[in-house]
């Protein structure tokens, strides 16, 4: 038997307090959770949080990596533990385990063009990226920001988008299913439409990906059509996931554990994984 | 002490039943219903120990998900005095000592052993796999006609197993592999053995050749198989019939995925526990997500993944040939006869790159 | 705020209202979480509202349907309690005749007629198909079997007392069998329903030496036709694999192999 | 006090098992009618059993009803094995019977301490009795969760059992745990006295009325699982097979429920049927405790129905001690269910906590159910119920406020334990009215 060493905690949640909360949509509510010691993430990956008596699923981080012991989370509610924790308050407990995954890289980011394309919930853990590289701007090109989203109403960090449109050198660009006659600025399609319009320069472009499953195919050809190859491009993967750690074998693509060797893989690494897109 | 001792059954009979003193002893046994189960033998019972050495087929659950039992305990939880919350993990250390494992359950637990430990190691399983002692015992003929280990490369497993014990020339032969087993040798009466790996080969002389179900190549090349098959319609026809029950996932020695279960008490509220239990790949809803995209909802395409899984995926992931052990559960377990040997074969046999394509949806 | 929940009864032998007595243990505890406002229908209290709203039975006629959606208007979660109300258990094989001909069947056409001209009395009598309650108003959560699973309504309160419900795991019954140890009743030579019906129940029916009989209700994908053939495999005829169906599944078995009403 | 002229309609009577409703009609201070509605939807039990096997039918007829399920799973048997010719072994018998026990035990608990107490304390329901009473209340329970469990170790579960079968057992229990039980019931019987103590104190309504009362009867015991059925007014038994000209069942349209008449318009069934009938066949300490809560017999106070529950949850702790030594005395050997022949008819019966209840079914050369009958314990005491009600009503409106009419109209009703979803099923029957 291999004598690794083992960690008695692996499946422990540690206890965090909500310091802060509030809805961004219907649908989705923003936290901010004190841990007590610093997370110590990298843009990208996720946490296991748990309301005990209830569950734990999979949630990404959003913020950008930090030095203080905050963690921030967007959530939706989309089943029995994210409707229970929809029903938390400041100063209520939940349990953290993580983080877990790969995450980004930013090495594989310094001096590119960066173009992120998030769909609905995926601009969550992408602003953890975004705010990675606005934090030290100078080293990264132009950054153009496709967010697209079902409605008005169902658009994410609404302040964030407008703030980041204001730095040097970012583009956002909004765009929504349709409005339901709700007031709208943005565009009106699938956050995959701009993409044929974008001026890119493949040889020092990179762009990374998140959102619902059907978004991947038809983004990454879109941006194989401009050129970009494979391995400058970054999706973010969600499967099913109970344990984080590679061995509940529900985030399995393959023979890769999404929960380890992902949430975060270049498009050219899933060329071997069959099921992987 | 001997490494390895000539022993008579009655003797070894004696000694499994005289380990209950020190640890508990868990061996197969037939029930009432005819089925072999691995059960705690009461100290000193020798009777209910013949099955360690007498018992052909396979158990019906096989010994090594004792160590992730259904619905384990993996930690309870109750209120800290700053109102958040305190988490126990709960770690099965009580000595036990697994009797009469047969060589392709002896492989499993083997690769388990290395599944468990990769990565982020498994702290409850392998907290109770180091507390148990093996003793396992090679087998002189093919414990039922669904049985392939030899195929499988398990025939001559012994390694995870502290002793073997094999029947050579009408004797049992009782080999140490461990030190540990070099000291629980040290209670079985009978005469050293100079020579065990010549009586090894006395025993494999002895047994019936072909041994089993054979397959028509190597596993190796099943592995290769498996893979190019992908869009092959060798999954849509072994599903057809598929119940999605789940069972040859929750009966194979190398399934262990699974999935979490929070218990709380209503009698004291903030306290509660959280439970593992065993999940499968064929059952409905395993690979869900929120929103309800399913990422095999086909049925094909889980069967396809489960194969997958014993001959390639899990070989690439943690080393070996391959993941099946060919002991047959599967297959003689599921009531709509499809038996993983059947597909091997098929995939051996089939050339997927003559076949039509038929596209299995993801 | 504690939930307000209330217990309602329709067409059933109660046995799951009885299920949950049967939680001594845990009744009293439990009475300190929550408010219990009906433990029978009382509907003097019109108007009231319910957090979570348990109703016991299956519905057979037009006044119990209309109790049943006044019911519904009052309720935040509606819950089918059992097999009666989640399946129309037994029962639902009564719809194998119209209700004029069960009726017929047993009083005669003259009685038929004579209650039928009363007026006043003629609701309790009117018959339509017997119906699980999905059919008469919109479920938010299911504790199946017949009886109910005091553990499964436990964990139910649970989950509702933190503002949320437990999610269904559409597993077989297989997967208890196989957990328990239990060997396959196929393999003791005779024939089960558990490959097809949703587990919860831990088994216990192969567990106590007998045979699953569905009555936790048909799974939502459950491959019929593959476990028709096992039946016939294991000498069941045609008739006898219906009447199987039929014992517990009745009207989930028309849903599946003949499609939505 | 409560005379001029009003109507009341209780409906849907609570703390009774199933749909029923009491309508009372008051002209210038004379009753003109008290009726018992059954509103409780039919399931056509008799009328979809048709077309099953015989192994079936004990498994889906225990549907009828929860709280009387072995009570009907062991009537079906009996009618089933006597349709088959089947003779089940003594060891068969032996577990029937304490199965049957336990289900007397914990449905009498049930009914006496949650749904008739409180009315003697004047609480709405159980509830409140448990902030106010909580001795009383937790003993109950107590006493309840060991029914229950007596019924799972025999049973396989607490409600419709899977354990038995036609002919015999599917699984034995086990020894071990039929000895936890002997203790158990052993150490409770202290909780058992007092109990008996405070239903000594409930004060009981001033009303009698003599009526025919109905049991199964038995030369050797006290008959709750098997014998023929006694009368009181002939002070004679007819064969459980005649029972059609026994019930002589009809109904009547207001009610979903049937109705039944022997010597008289109406007789009473249950405990008190039983106790009236039986009384030196009760163990000697159920004596006792009738001697505790003043029950002398021949009694004709319907609402010492409640009383006479106790007294049988003596008789069978007693009964139940002296069966399991049996069993443990014995042990336990596996046994194949014993076959029979297919086609014919049967008949059997069981006393269930309410009364006499009976089953009939018919089969084919196929082995498949032609017809289904059953006589349930709460159809046959409906038409006493009433006349119970038209008897005391006068006096009532005479002496009490409307509410403790009503009140006691609808203790009266609880009294007898009627089980509505079991009386309410069809089979071909009589109107009148
Ligand atoms: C790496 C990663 C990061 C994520 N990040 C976020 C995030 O930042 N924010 C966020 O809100 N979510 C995120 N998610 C998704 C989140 O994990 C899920 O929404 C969460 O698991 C829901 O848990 P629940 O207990 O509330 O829902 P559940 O009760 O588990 O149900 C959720 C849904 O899953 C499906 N489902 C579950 N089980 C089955 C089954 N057996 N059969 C069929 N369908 C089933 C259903 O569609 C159901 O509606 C992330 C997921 C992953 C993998
Ligand atoms: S796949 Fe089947 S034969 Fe192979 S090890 Fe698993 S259960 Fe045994
Ligand atoms: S006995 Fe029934 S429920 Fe159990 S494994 Fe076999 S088919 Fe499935
Ligand atoms: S085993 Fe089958 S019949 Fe028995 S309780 Fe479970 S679902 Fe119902």
């Amino acid at each position: 038997m291999t004598n690794a060493a083992v960690d008695p905690s692996l499946y422990l949640p540690r206890p965090a307090r909500i310091v802060e909360t509030f809805p961004l949509t219907a649908q989705e509510r923003y936290y901010k959770v004190a841990l007590g010691t610093p997370l110590g993430h990298r843009p990208g990956q996720f946490v296991m949080l748990s309301l005990l008596g209830i569950g734990e699923a999979p949630i990404s981080i959003s913020c950008p990596p930090r030095d203080d012991d905050l963690l921030e989370m967007v959530i939706r509610e989309a089943g029995s533990l994210t409707r229970a924790i929809a029903r938390l308050g400041e100063g209520d407990w939940i349990g953290v385990r993580g983080p877990f995954g790969s995450g980004f890289d930013l090495d594989d980011f310094r001096g590119q063009d960066v173009i992120f394309v998030a769909g609905g919930l995926g601009l969550a853990p992408l602003r953890s990226l975004i705010e990675a590289l606005l934090a030290d701007r100078g080293a990264y090109g132009r950054i153009t920001i496709l967010s697209g989203s079902r409605t008005p109403a169902a658009e994410l960090y609404r302040d964030r988008l407008a703030a980041w449109s204001e730095v040097e050198g970012v583009e956002v660009i909004r765009l929504v299913d349709r409005t339901e006659h709700q007031p709208w600025k943005g565009r009106v399609g699938l956050v995959t439409e701009p993409i044929p319009d974008l001026a890119i320069d493949p040889r020092r472009t990179v762009a990374a990906l998140c959102g619902p499953p059907v978004m991947y195919k038809f983004t990454a050809l879109a941006l194989a059509r401009k050129g970009l190859r494979p391995e400058r491009i970054f999706v973010d993967l969600e499967r099913r996931m109970r344990c984080g750690v590679g061995k509940c074998g529900h985030c399995q693509i393959n023979h890769v554990y999404c929960c380890q060797d992902g949430p975060v893989f270049r498009l050219s690494e899933l060329s071997g994984l069959r099921e992987a897109l | 002490m001997a490494e390895a001792l000539y022993a008579s059954s009655e003797s070894v009979l004696d000694w499994i039943a005289n380990q209950g003193s020190t640890r508990a002893v868990i061996a197969p046994r037939q029930g009432d219903d005819g089925a072999i189960r691995y059960e705690p033998l009461e100290p000193g019972d020798r009777e209910a120990a013949r099955g360690v050495l007498a018992l052909a087929g396979p158990s019906l659950l096989p010994p090594g998900k004792l160590f992730s039992p259904p619905g384990e305990v993996l930690f309870t939880w109750g209120p800290a005095e700053d109102g958040s919350f305190r988490v126990e993990p709960r770690l099965d250390r009580a000595p036990r000592l697994l009797a009469g494992v047969h060589p392709c359950d002896l492989r499993a637990i083997h690769l388990m052993d290395r599944v468990q430990a990769d990565g982020n190691p498994d702290p409850h399983y392998l907290a109770r796999r180091e507390a148990t002692a093996i003793v396992g015992l090679a087998c002189s003929e093919p414990c039922s006609e669904r049985c392939f280990c030899e195929a499988m490369g398990s025939l001559d497993h012994h390694e995870g197993a502290d002793v073997m014990l094999a029947a050579v020339d009408g004797r049992i032969l009782a080999h140490a592999r461990t030190p540990l087993g070099v000291s629980l040798l040290a209670d079985l009466a009978g005469e050293p053995c100079a020579d065990p790996e010549a009586a090894w080969a006395r025993h494999r002389a002895a047994r019936p050749e072909p041994f089993g179900r054979a397959l028509p190549g190597s596993r190796e090349a099943l592995g290769r198989a498996t893979t190019a098959a992908w869009s092959d319609p060798v999954w849509t026809r072994h599903t057809e019939a598929c119940l999605a029950c789940g069972t040859c996932n929750l009966v194979c020695p190398t399934c262990y995925c699974f999935d979490t279960r929070d218990e709380i008490d209503v009698a004291h509220p903030g306290c509660g526990e959280r439970c593992r239990d065993w999940d499968g790949c064929m059952l409905p809803g395993f690979a869900a997500v929120a929103g309800g995209h399913d990422f095999r909802r086909d049925l094909a395409a889980r069967q396809r993944h489960r194969v997958n899984r014993k001959f390639a995926y899990l070989p690439a992931a943690h080393g070996d040939a391959s993941f099946c052990v060919g002991c047959g559960r599967c297959g003689a377990q599921c009531t709509a006869n499809i038996d993983i040997f059947d597909i091997a074969r098929d995939l051996l046999a089939g050339s997927p790159d003559d076949a039509p394509e038929a596209e299995v949806s993801a | 705020m504690r939930p307000r929940i209330a217990f309602f009864d329709f067409a059933s032998c109660e046995g799951c209202q009885l299920a949950i007595l049967n939680c001594e243990d845990r009744l009293l505890d439990l009475l300190q979480l929550v408010d219990i406002v009906e433990f029978r229908e009382a509907l003097s209290e019109k108007g009231a509202r319910y957090d979570v709203a348990f109703v016991e039975g299956s519905i057979h006629r037009e006044i119990d349907a209309e109790r049943l959606r006044d019911i519904r208007a009052r309720s935040r979660l509606l819950v089918a309690l059992g097999a009666c109300a989640s399946t129309g258990n037994v029962q639902a094989a009564a719809n194998a005749l119209s209700p004029a001909e069960n009726f017929a069947r047993v009083y005669g056409e003259a009685a038929r007629n004579r209650v039928q001209a009363d007026r006043r009395h003629w609701p309790l009598w009117a018959h339509t198909r017997v119906r699980p309650i999905e059919e008469v108003v919109e479920v938010d959560h299911h504790l199946r079997g017949c009886p109910v699973v005091p553990e499964e309504f436990l964990r139910f309160l649970g989950h509702v007392l933190a503002g949320t419900r437990p999610m269904e795991r559409p597993h077989a019954v297989c997967t208890e069998c196989k957990a328990a140890g239990v060997r396959c009743v196929f393999e003791r030579g005779e024939t089960c329903m558990g490959q097809v019906t949703w587990a919860g129940c831990r088994a216990i029916c192969t567990r106590q030496g007998y045979r699953c009989d569905g009555c936790r209700g048909l799974l939502p994908d459950a491959n019929l036709a593959a476990h028709r053939r096992v039946l016939r495999e294991h000498g069941l005829d045609d008739e006898a694999i219906d009447a199987r169906y039929d014992l517990f599944c009745a009207a989930g078995r028309q849903a599946i192999e003949e499609g939505p009403l | 006090m409560s005379q001029g002229t009003w109507t009341v309609k209780v409906e849907h009577v609570t703390r009774v098992e199933g749909h029923g409703s009491i309508r009372i009609d008051v002209r210038d201070g004379s009753v003109r009618e008290v009726e018992l509605h059954i509103v409780e939807a039919n399931r056509f039990f008799e009328s979809f059993v048709r077309g099953m096997g015989p192994a079936e039918i004990p498994w889906v007829v225990s549907r009828v009803c929860g709280i009387c399920c072995v009570g009907h799973q062991l009537a079906a048997t009996k009618a089933v094995e006597a349709a088959l010719g089947i003779e089940p072994s003594a060891q068969t018998v032996r577990l029937r019977r304490l199965l049957n026990l336990s289900q007397f035990i914990q449905s009498h608990v049930l009914h006496v301490f949650f749904l008739a107490v409180p009315d003697f304390l004047g609480a709405p329901s159980v509830l409140p009795l448990a902030r106010t009473h909580p001795d009383t209340v937790r003993r109950a329970l107590r006493l309840k969760k060991l029914a229950n469990d007596f019924t799972a170790v025999f049973g396989g579960r607490t409600l419709h059992p899977m354990t038995g079968t036609v002919g015999g057992w599917r699984k034995l229990p086990d020894l071990d745990a039929v000895a936890d039980i002997r203790r158990r019931l052993v150490e409770a019987l202290p909780e058992l006295e007092a109990a008996v103590a405070t239903v000594a104190e409930l004060p009981l309504p001033d009303f009698e009325r003599e009526t025919e009362y109905v049991s199964l009867w038995h030369p050797d015991r006290y008959a709750l699982y098997d014998g023929e059925v006694y009368s009181s007014d002939t002070k004679g038994t007819a064969p459980v097979s005649s029972y059609e000209s026994i019930c002589n069942e009809y109904a009547v349209a207001r009610s979903t429920s049937k109705r039944s008449r022997w010597h008289r318009d109406s007789y009473m069934v249950g405990a008190l049927a039983r106790v009236n009938n039986a009384f030196d066949r009760l163990r000697p300490e159920a004596r006792e405790v009738a001697e505790r809560l003043g029950l002398r017999t021949p009694c004709f106070n319907p609402y010492a129905n409640n009383a006479a529950q106790v007294v049988e949850i003596a008789h069978c702790f007693h009964e139940s001690l002296a069966l399991l030594d049996e069993v443990l005395g014995e042990g336990l050997v596996p046994e194949e269910p014993v076959a029979g022949t297919p086609g014919g008819r049967g008949v059997g019966a069981v006393e269930v906590p309410r009364g006499i209840l009976f089953h009939d079914y018919s089969f084919d050369a196929d082995g498949r159910c032609v017809a289904a009958n059953a006589v349930i314990p709460t159809s046959q005491n409906v038409a006493s119920i009433e006349d119970d009600m038209r008897a005391f009503a006068p006096r009532m409106v005479k002496e009490m406020s409307r509410e403790d009419v009503t009140l006691h109209l609808e203790m009266l009703l609880r009294a007898y334990d009627p089980c509505i979803s079991c009386s309410v099923h069809m089979l071909d029957v009589r109107f009148e009215g």
